[in-house]
């Protein structure tokens, strides 16, 4: 029966029904028990599996992931929560020389079935230790999966799939989301990873989104829709792999890609797909694939200074304005 | 105050420092809660004789860093509280001009490295610079604070070595509050903590009751002393507690009131005015401060509130030389 | 007086020179003393600047970054070498969020002049855990300078010009071209950062690439002359900030450009390029844009399977030709 | 074999491994330099015994984990010489189908969870081992080796603690060869080194001659049937030297001729075959199992010649399931 709940509370869901179907799903981070994690997404866990199987650490996030990674080759299927992403890369040496590598420089003796969570994203001053959206690593590590639910059914579905998937997935949840509601099927299965959600469709332009910018991508779309111009708006969801069916199909149809992100525009995700969909489509587009990021600067604290760095609808409809001028 | 002794005048100054630490905090809490403040806000309240008793024995031209509860620190080490209040509400004037925020202060100025928002990188940070001031031959020493969670970290475990491979000038000042955010510091560290492992790496200092303001004071200024005349790293290690929860997001339910009430009896605060009363220090003059205190961060209260904004472009600026943003 | 000398041999000396002429530059890292470096490139330099200025650490990347933060605000320029790239990981969180952040976060009230030194790029078999070209990586981190020399002579300008840099130079020295001879003017002061070194002219296909890559381009280069095919070769030289002069002008001219890198293909520095040159000159070329890039794999050990990850001067070729069929 | 007592019999069967282990690094040390392995080698030789000791009282279904310098402890837990061989000449059925090399031999069918081109991530991956063995209730042990240098890396300090947190059942191996590559660890290691440290946490275990294959042997027995029996984590402190350089591309000028010559004085198979002999085993027994050895080892040597490299489409399998090059 489809229900209401939050993004953290879907995820919660996710994990508790996961930790119930296979005794060898268990969770591991600083502050799971009695906090219940940053935004309730472990809440009653500990109490309901003990606290072998929700375990609270120590502040020592390369523990966190090796033990992980350990507990990973030896059976087990470990949640790595990290918190901010930012710590994570406290433990990148973890991820990327161990858990990404092991499968392959073992020749497939063993698999590496974690999934390490770690928060992205910008929520109201959070500064520049706690805000990066760090996304474009995690896809260029060969080994690695990478998930970015932005919806409370994705949050439910994707972290079913995460946890159930055989090899190390980076699960990013972005905090600004994190008190977002909407309807959950309890009782739905995992969503396959590495299938974009078209959020909505329209044969103008694609606009290709993933995690909190789907918010900002939607409104847009709204605003575009009212000015009579119709945007296919995708929201990957997995950026390792990446739906190039779904995004190929939209942009030879639309002949225009415009791409947001949160993350700083240099080096960002948004890059690749760029790359990509300008070689292989080259032919159909009728206008320079656009994209729209962060400037690079670290993130600020004041409101305006952040707001100086984050992508806006208005910014979005702008872009998208410019590029259908004169669509035939 | 002429009659007073100068013990009673040294421990007088450092009342006043802890009282615009409380006021700070307070205020800084309230404008939290009153949307006036963004992100989070870690409040010191409790803690502040440790960054009082140990900065006293600083000079300017000494270092120290902190971490994520770093008000204490700043003020005690010299900055300048008006300012620090207008970073907190992100403000163009503000001591790291809005950029920065509660989590990360810094005032170079007076040898302030900065808070943190990393657990222990802090701490790593200041042993990088008593290696500058070892390479320089500066006359300088440098001051970490960290709390118990942070020992858990390995970089910070990295540092006790490095410290003392190198003799370098550095003071470990652990803030034992007996809670990482939510959790028992108590549950995940394992031996005798923090003490035994400074001294596994060869490293002596002294354990202090870090509500005690004499005690800290006296402890930081033998070390202080010692590290000065080139004894290397030493650490001193001070149990405490905080009377607020973790931050302003936190609920702080995992403690009992019953806890919360018997630590707020050891209040360094009333601690330090009972043994000024006692040295015949008129309760007047301790009134005086206390009010100044507070009229000071009523004032820096109200001048944040009014300050201008920084200007969005602001956001481009100081990032790097070589290829900034356009 | 120009000098043949290896790679490593001329950062040795451009070291050496700016510690003579800045007694605030340091040099920290593991086995600099008794072995001077991996390739030799800080032999000798222990016995002449002494213990505290060439520091021997222990196995301690996090406080070898850190401690290079901490001495750079505190008045020196320190050199952290960290030996292979893969073990800067060890130490990414000191690298960015503190060197990479604390300029910004402090509003300027400090700068964070450190250069890091980390080996990159595969060599003969290292593998999976000493192989990795991570350059993508720094160059998304808003605050650092990102340098990948690719000759004796930039070897030697470049780290000069690092060292003499005011915020932390991420500097990819690759283990490829530690022997690598040719000429070196002792003399000459440093090189620019982000200015491209055009190696070769021609009017047909811009060719952009950096760091060992430029070995294998040039050899396609050559290759390529003789069918008829010219190129601009370019090594960029230094990533972050890029020459986008000198390829957005090469580009208008030739019309067509392909990007050559040894790291991962996806996700890596040469989408930037791609997606930058693709939106900015959109309407001035004459073919898709096309990379050159390591397949999403860790590196392998065996020959014929590392050979299968590189890029080689003949798909170099094959690219070209691809794209220059037909041209006008 | 009849005549000689129980303990000479399992002696003897350590010996054999100790030769197996010297044979195959003596082995890979004329490869390497015969141009047929490519990467470095780490050879292990002058302190098989650690590795052989320890390895003999484990069982198949117990782990092991390893560092860069990890041939010796592939072969004690039971790994095959001649894939191993086959791996490091980069042949397509070797221990890793010539993916891994030298430095990232793992085998998964004897409990041998890799080698590690990471200093001190072996260890912690070993740590997380434990933890699923306790999470599965599993009568399993972990044991990973590491070296002197290692201990200097936080991660491996924050391994100490989370093992003794948790009460995990985990053997941490320190052979303490007096390097770290080319720099003597003395100099970069504060304190009183491995041992003081891990008693800060709360570990314990024992201090032996790791050149002592019976000391060690002894102290492995007495410590993992501590583990086994639920006693949480323990150390194992083993003196020992190399007897080669760091590996086949270092020069080791660092060490004197004389040290070399006073360890090899040490060497711990002379020892053992010296003990034996005096057990009343028999020379030509002793000789018989070198022969073997060398046979063996022979073998590994044409066999991985001639075996076939892998084809080049390997490359692109084994990355992962969802997501893999195409
Ligand atoms: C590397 C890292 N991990 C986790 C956090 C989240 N965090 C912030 S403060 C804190 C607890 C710190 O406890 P302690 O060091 O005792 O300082 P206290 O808050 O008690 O003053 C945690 C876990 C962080 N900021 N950095
Ligand atoms: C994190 C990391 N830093 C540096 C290195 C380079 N390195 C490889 S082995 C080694 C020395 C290790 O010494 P020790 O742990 O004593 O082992 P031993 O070689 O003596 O067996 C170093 C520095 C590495 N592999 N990993
Ligand atoms: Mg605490
Ligand atoms: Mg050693």
């Amino acid at each position: 029966m489809i229900t209401e709940m939050t993004y953290a509370e879907a995820a919660r869901l996710a994990l508790e029904q996961e930790m119930e179907r296979d005794p060898r799903v268990w969770a591991l981070g600083e502050d799971l028990g009695p906090e219940g994690g940053l935004a309730g997404q472990y809440r009653g866990l500990q109490e309901k599996f003990g606290p072998d199987r929700v375990v609270d650490t120590p502040i020592s996030e390369s523990m966190i992931m090796a033990a992980a990674v350990g507990a990973a080759v030896a059976g087990t299927r470990p949640v790595a929560e990290l918190r901010f992403a930012d710590f994570a890369l406290c433990a990148a040496d973890e991820l990327v020389n161990q858990a990404a590598k092991i499968r392959y420089m073992f020749n497939g003796q063993s698999r590496v079935p974690l999934v390490t969570r770690q928060a992205v994203g910008m929520r109201g001053g959070t500064a520049a230790q706690h805000s990066q959206s760090t996304e474009a690593w995690w896809v260029h590590i060969p080994g690695l999966v990478v998930v970015t639910p932005a919806t409370p059914a994705d949050n439910h579905g994707l972290l079913k799939a995460a946890i159930r998937c055989d090899d190390p997935v980076v699960y990013l949840e972005h905090k600004g989301l994190w008190g977002m509601k909407g309807p959950v099927d309890p009782d739905a299965g995992p969503i396959p990873l590495g299938k974009a959600d078209l959020v909505r469709r329209g044969d103008d332009l694609t606009l290709v989104t993933w995690s909190g910018m789907r918010v900002e991508c939607a409104k847009a779309a709204e605003m575009l829709a009212r000015e009579g111009i119709a945007v296919d708006l995708i929201d990957l969801r997995t950026l390792w792999p990446w739906d190039r069916e779904k995004v190929f199909e939209s942009v030879s149809r639309t002949g225009r890609l415009l791409i947001a992100q949160e993350a700083v525009r240099v080096g960002g995700f948004g890059a690749e797909v760029a790359a990509e969909v300008g070689e292989a489509l080259w032919s159909k587009l009728r206008a320079p694939i656009r994209r729209l990021g962060a400037p690079r600067t670290p993130v600020p604290f004041s409101l305006p200074l952040e707001e100086a760095c984050r992508v806006s609808p208005e910014q979005i409809v702008a872009a998208a304005v410019e590029m259908t001028k004169g669509k035939t | 105050m002429s009659r007073v002794s100068n013990q009673a005048a040294r421990v007088l100054g450092m009342l006043r420092t802890m009282h615009v630490i409380r006021e700070f905090e307070e205020a800084a809490g309230r404008a939290w809660h009153a949307g006036h403040v963004r992100g989070s806000v870690h409040q010191y309240v409790g803690q502040e004789a440790i960054a009082v008793g140990v900065c006293a024995n600083l000079r300017p031209t000494d270092y120290i860093s902190s971490n994520h509860r770093g008000h204490g620190h700043s003020i005690a080490k010299g900055a300048d509280p008006v300012g620090m209040m207008k970073e907190l509400f992100g403000r163009a004037d503000g001591t790291c001009g809005g950029k920065g925020g509660s989590m990360h202060i810094a005032d170079f100025s007076i040898g302030m490295l900065g808070a943190n928002g990393v657990v222990a990188d802090g701490a790593t940070i200041a042993v990088g610079a008593a290696q500058a001031i070892k390479i320089l031959r500066q006359d300088r020493v440098a001051v970490t604070f960290f709390g118990d969670g942070a020992i858990n970290r390995g970089p910070l475990m990295e540092s006790f070595n490095w410290a003392k491979i190198y003799n370098l000038p550095v003071l470990f000042v652990c803030e034992h509050n007996g809670y990482a955010a939510t959790t028992r510091t108590a549950d995940v560290t394992a031996g005798e903590g923090f003490v035994a492992r400074a001294r596994s790496f060869g490293i002596d200092g002294e354990s202090v009751d870090g509500n005690d303001l004499l005690a800290v004071d006296a402890a930081a200024e033998r070390l202080i002393a010692r590290i000065r005349a080139g004894g290397g790293p030493a650490y001193l290690f001070a149990t405490t507690y905080r009377h607020h929860p973790h931050n302003t997001r936190d609920t702080g339910n995992y403690r009992t009131q019953d806890e919360i009430d018997r630590w707020k009896q050891k209040d360094p605060i009333a601690r330090t005015t009972a043994w000024l009363l006692s040295q015949g220090v008129a309760q007047e003059e301790i009134t005086s401060i206390e009010n100044e205190a507070r009229a000071l961060i009523e004032r820096a209260f109200e001048a944040a509130l009014v300050a201008p904004l920084p200007s969005p472009s602001a956001a481009y600026t100081d990032v790097q030389d070589v290829g900034a943003p356009q």
